[in-house]
């Protein structure tokens, strides 16, 4: 497990290649995602949303080099802690915090809660709870595409903990018997719940599964919204020029607990600032101010733009209403 | 009307939906270069090729999953389990994702697919290839489920079941496969949700399902030679299920049976049996009884197979009981 | 007595099997380390270590597997499902090898091993977390399946569960975690199959279980208020069923409810009604009615989710209907 | 694939070192188990036998040279296609071939045929229907052997067509972080049911996931039994000298169909006749008849000594009594 710096790394070479405008809008759409999350966890502890969970708060770079390596129309299928994809990919904000409030507003009408976050029109195709039972259906999507002669690539994240659950092999399995236009991302932010990797992992570099699959595989540790962009991108290239799927694995790292109910007691001393000097959002912040002149008062001025924008969203959450009783019958089946 | 088998009926539902819409594809162990493990995809590959009928490895999961997530997509697929028993390693597709992914993406997305296959005991294949698994599918909502019994039914439900916009669990049986039957060359549909009354009667009501039916009807003839006259209702739909069909009949004959292939606890037979009970309660004359395999797993030896699972003369005892023929 | 809560019953009866049998030892995901994800194993690894308290991947068919083929060597493993939504994934390894091997191998080999966890609803958790799987695991021969809702019933439930020489189905609640109750010091056993009477009354008998229980005291003190007294039946084993306490009880009052967190189809509660409406058809002075979820996938919406979830009110509408107290 | 030769290859090493007595021993134990399947298949096709029926003929060099390679206690864990090992692991014939007569005297009392061959004494633990289902149940016997400080080593044999199943990656994913002492062996007889490799594997080479569990691996085309002893000695070896587990891919080939439904059409022109002249049974024979001196006139009556057994083995199957009516209900739970 690549431990980390003392002080802060010098700025990753990708984040430095990158323009103002890049950069300022890639810090802008990761400011989005942890305003928004830290206004979740406000609502949560106030009781205001309830259920499970779990927040991306560390992991944003993944969500918005993602976003901007993808094609519109390309899939994105990721697990329950999914509202970085999302607000990456362009869903409302107000919609995300009031599916939260299990509003009639929400992302899916409050049925869905903060696992089930699905948004079609811009390629978010979910947010799943059972850990691994989305990557055969991703699989489902990538075959879907090939049948119908579809230029799209899906791109699937799972966790750590996902990658020995028998699903996850039957996936990669048929993902390279029928080299389906498909990229797997493994997001190793250390821990499954309380369980580090040394109890999970037989071997420490999960793309070593790779060549069983007979699939190609990139493995790093995160350091900036568009290191993730580049490489994601080469594994979506490939799929699209019909060479078959990657499995990526993108070493990171979650601040908060794994849901809200989690103290994460279990994280070493010093393990938790250490892992905050390599916080990609913080790397752009630096660029910015460091490379590419911007002052402190122009990123406090975004920073109250974004956080009016989720101070927004709370209150459209607030003031939705509640779905009507007779909406629990809906959607059960499909009202022909 | 020429007479078919009913795995020649599956085949020949399959093969009109798939000329009929683009979308429709076949996948599963041995459906295509081997033409079905029982043979209900003979020609398949042939006519459509191999992107069309999709031999699978032996993951059961990860296919069902693929159907699904495609099914997202705008295709229709049919997954066939070389027999439902087999579906218990995909068990979380099915509950999970099949059956609750519209209702979860407040209706963005659909699952039309049919997931089908041969259910309950053949003969002498063991307790792990002998399970019905018509209870376990038919408690979840979201899934529709189907348990034919003629090839009649069997093509005119199965096409119907492929042109659902739900996931639909289609039930099969290897001891019925080359059972003939009917089937007229003109296409036609049958409504999912419809019992059919395969013998009308005024005495008892006979209720029954999948390998059921023969078996009904045998213990009807029995029951008739002794003046006793059955009505045997097949359900061929057991969700939704047909509850006035057999409301209609429990209120004209006042007793009831229910024949089935598979174990007694939180059974669908229990389901009728409570659905009669509480909705025709003052129209009964005698309690509703069950008929179905002894409540453990089933043992190879033919012997104690054939005790295990329900005959007619079993059944017939039954009806004759509920008619206090006995008194 | 002193007072715990239903978690810490469940930890002390592991605690004290665990250092009764050194062949009984704990395994799931976050058991050790973590000390369970809703603390049932509170302090067991410091106590037991890594040897005994083991903590997993999330590969639950690999350590459901793990611990069944444990039991046939004469390990006596309890496995932690940390809810048995999860237990969709090891459906297989449950219903195919738990329940089966005994029979399968002739009586060679036993599998004395305990699955438990939390089932049905908790709060707010979505479709695919607030399942109940009390039908699904209730059909299968081979296995035992208890429910618990008191500390006192959790521990001695679990210690005879531990000890019993068959696989046990044990389901707990998230949401009865933290109930308290009175629970003595020295040993104590409640036998498997065993229901207990929480409430007497005369006029209508309540059959419930698990969540159902506390819902259903209180659906009786509503009817207490308007003179109907009914008695209070909890099940706590559903497998293999206290068949006598049912009947015996509706014998006295003639009428029943059935009270469950669970859907309606096919479910132990359709089970209970068929029973009853055989053994008891002349005594029964009106339908048995059940109350639990809407036939439906569970929303995340609190006020979907609490309309999908039988309240005392309604099971208390149940009471009246059968009680006639409308009339 | 490795393609079969035109001719006999010369006698492989491990077979010509053997003493004559290891090889008649050998020889005499193949035989005993195709003598017995051939017997079965009549038996079969009489209509005596019914369910399922899958035959090892072709592969019993694997089952000889396990049970050669095992100790005293060691488990043996293998599919539905188990006659050859309880053969091999001693057995009686009469009770195998009773079980599959589905009669009260059959190895597990004719509740389980052909398919649930258990034999706790002789090391035999199954004889399991579902596939890969039986892998996790084999990692819980090594579990259990660690568990009590026993010197006990598991071995569990799968076909080619398990190998992508979900509990056969969460059984490696387990022997591996574990380092349980197990050793995973395929029978890689080139078909799962009428399905080829190509149609089933990603990658050719089924020990290439061997890294990805950190499990070590080992792969040969299977010539004889002692050569299948030797290798199966060598995973065992490790595995009790707390190494861990291995995974070993055996190249061997069946000569009838799946099951007894199957005619095997699927198979390549001249394929099974290349292959038989690759057969271990047929190579034992030679090296008695040309190295160590026997005569076909031996050989005939060591046949008639095997044939003799299995026509009694039939016999007692014959007129043994079918179970009790009342033992349907026996073992369905432990009678206290
Ligand atoms: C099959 C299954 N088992 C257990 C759980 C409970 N669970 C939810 S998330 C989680 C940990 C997942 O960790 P990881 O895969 O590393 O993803 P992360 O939460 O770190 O993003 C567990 C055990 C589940 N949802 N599904
Ligand atoms: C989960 C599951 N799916 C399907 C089957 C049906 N089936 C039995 S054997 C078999 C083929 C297995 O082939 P392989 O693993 O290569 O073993 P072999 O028969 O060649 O020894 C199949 C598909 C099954 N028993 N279990
Ligand atoms: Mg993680
Ligand atoms: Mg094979």
């Amino acid at each position: 497990m690549s431990t980390a710096l003392e002080n802060p790394p010098p700025l990753p070479l990708t984040l430095v290649r990158a323009t103002s405008e890049d950069t300022e809008s890639a810090y802008r759409e990761m400011l989005r995602i942890r305003r928004f999350e830290e206004a979740a966890a406000r609502a949560y502890t106030q009781g205001r949303i309830s259920g499970f969970l779990h927040l991306y708060i560390g992991q944003e770079a993944i969500a918005v080099g993602t976003a901007a390596a993808l094609r519109f129309g390309d899939r994105v299928v990721t697990t329950y802690r999914d509202h970085g994809f999302a607000l990456a990919m362009g869903s409302d904000a107000g919609q995300c915090m009031a599916e939260l409030y299990g509003k009639a507003t929400g992302l899916v009408g409050g049925v869905g809660g903060s696992m089930h976050y699905f948004d079609r029109a811009k390629g978010l195709w979910g947010g799943y709870a059972i850990v691994g039972n989305h990557l055969p259906i991703a699989a489902g999507h990538a075959f879907a595409a090939r049948y119908k002669n579809e230029d799209i690539v899906t791109l699937v994240f799972m966790g750590d903990g996902a990658v020995g659950i028998g699903p996850a092999h039957e996936a990669m399995t048929l993902a390279g018997l029928w080299k389906l236009p498909i990229v797997f991302v493994v997001e190793n932010n250390r821990y499954s719940m309380g369980t580090p990797l040394s109890r999970t992992l037989p071997v420490e570099d999960i793309t070593a599964r790779g060549p069983g699959y007979g699939i190609a595989t990139d493995r790093f540790a995160v350091t900036d919204n568009f290191q993730v962009q580049d490489r994601l991108g080469a594994a979506i290239d490939r799929a699209r020029r019909g060479e078959g799927a990657t499995l990526v694995e993108l070493l990171t790292y979650r601040f908060r607990g794994h849901s809200m109910s989690d103290p994460a007691k279990y994280r070493g001393p010093g393990e938790l600032d250490s892992f905050r000097q390599l916080d990609p959002l913080e790397a752009a912040r630096c660029a910015l101010l460091n490379n590419h002149g911007l002052t402190e008062a122009q990123l406090d001025t975004l920073d109250d733009e974004v956080s009016d924008e989720m101070a927004e969203a709370s209150a459209f959450a607030e003031r939705s209403p509640v779905p009507d009783p007779s909406h629990r019958f809906r959607n059960v089946y499909v009202e022909e | 009307m020429p007479t078919i088998q009913i795995r020649e009926a599956i085949r020949d539902a399959m093969r009109d939906e798939m000329r009929r819409d683009p979308n429709v594809y076949l996948m599963g162990e041995e459906v295509g270069h081997y033409n079905g493990a029982y043979k209900c995809s003979d020609g398949l590959l042939e006519e459509f090729g191999e992107r069309r009928v999709v031999d699978t490895p032996i993951v059961e999961t990860g296919f069902a999953g693929v159907g699904i997530g495609s099914a997202m997509c705008g295709l229709r697929p049919i997954i066939e389990f070389m027999t439902f028993n087999f579906s218990a390693v995909a068990f979380d597709q099915i509950i999970n994702n099949a059956a609750k992914i519209h209702h979860m993406t407040g209706g963005q997305f659909k699952v039309p697919i049919v997931f089908r296959g041969p259910n309950a005991a053949a003969h002498m294949l063991g307790s792990t290839h002998s399970q019905a698994f018509d209870a376990i599918y038919g408690g979840i909502p979201g899934l529709k489920v189907v348990s034919v019994a003629t090839p009649y039914d069997a093509k005119g439900l199965l096409k119907s079941a492929i042109r659902d916009e739900n996931p639909v669990v289609f039930f099969e049986s290897e001891l019925m496969y080359s059972n003939k039957g009917e089937v007229p060359e003109e296409e036609y549909l049958i409504p999912i949700g419809l019992a059919d009354i395969k013998r009308s009667g005024k005495d008892v009501t006979l209720i029954t399902w999948g390998q059921g039916v023969q078996l009904s009807l045998n213990a009807a003839e029995l029951a008739q030679s002794d003046g006793i006259d059955v009505e045997v209702i097949d359900l061929r739909t057991l969700r939704p299920m047909d509850e006035g069909a057999i409301l209609r009949s429990v209120r004209k004959t006042h007793r009831a049976v229910v024949a089935f292939h598979g174990w007694p606890f939180a059974s669908v037979g229990s389901h009728i049996v409570d659905l009669i009970q509480r909705e025709a309660f003052d129209d009964l004359d005698a309690p509703v009884l069950k008929e179905c395999y002894d409540d453990i797993p089933m043992a190879y030896a033919e012997n104690l197979e054939n005790l295990t699972i329900p005959t007619p003369e079993r059944v017939y005892a039954s009806i004759r009981s509920v008619a206090y023929a006995d008194h």
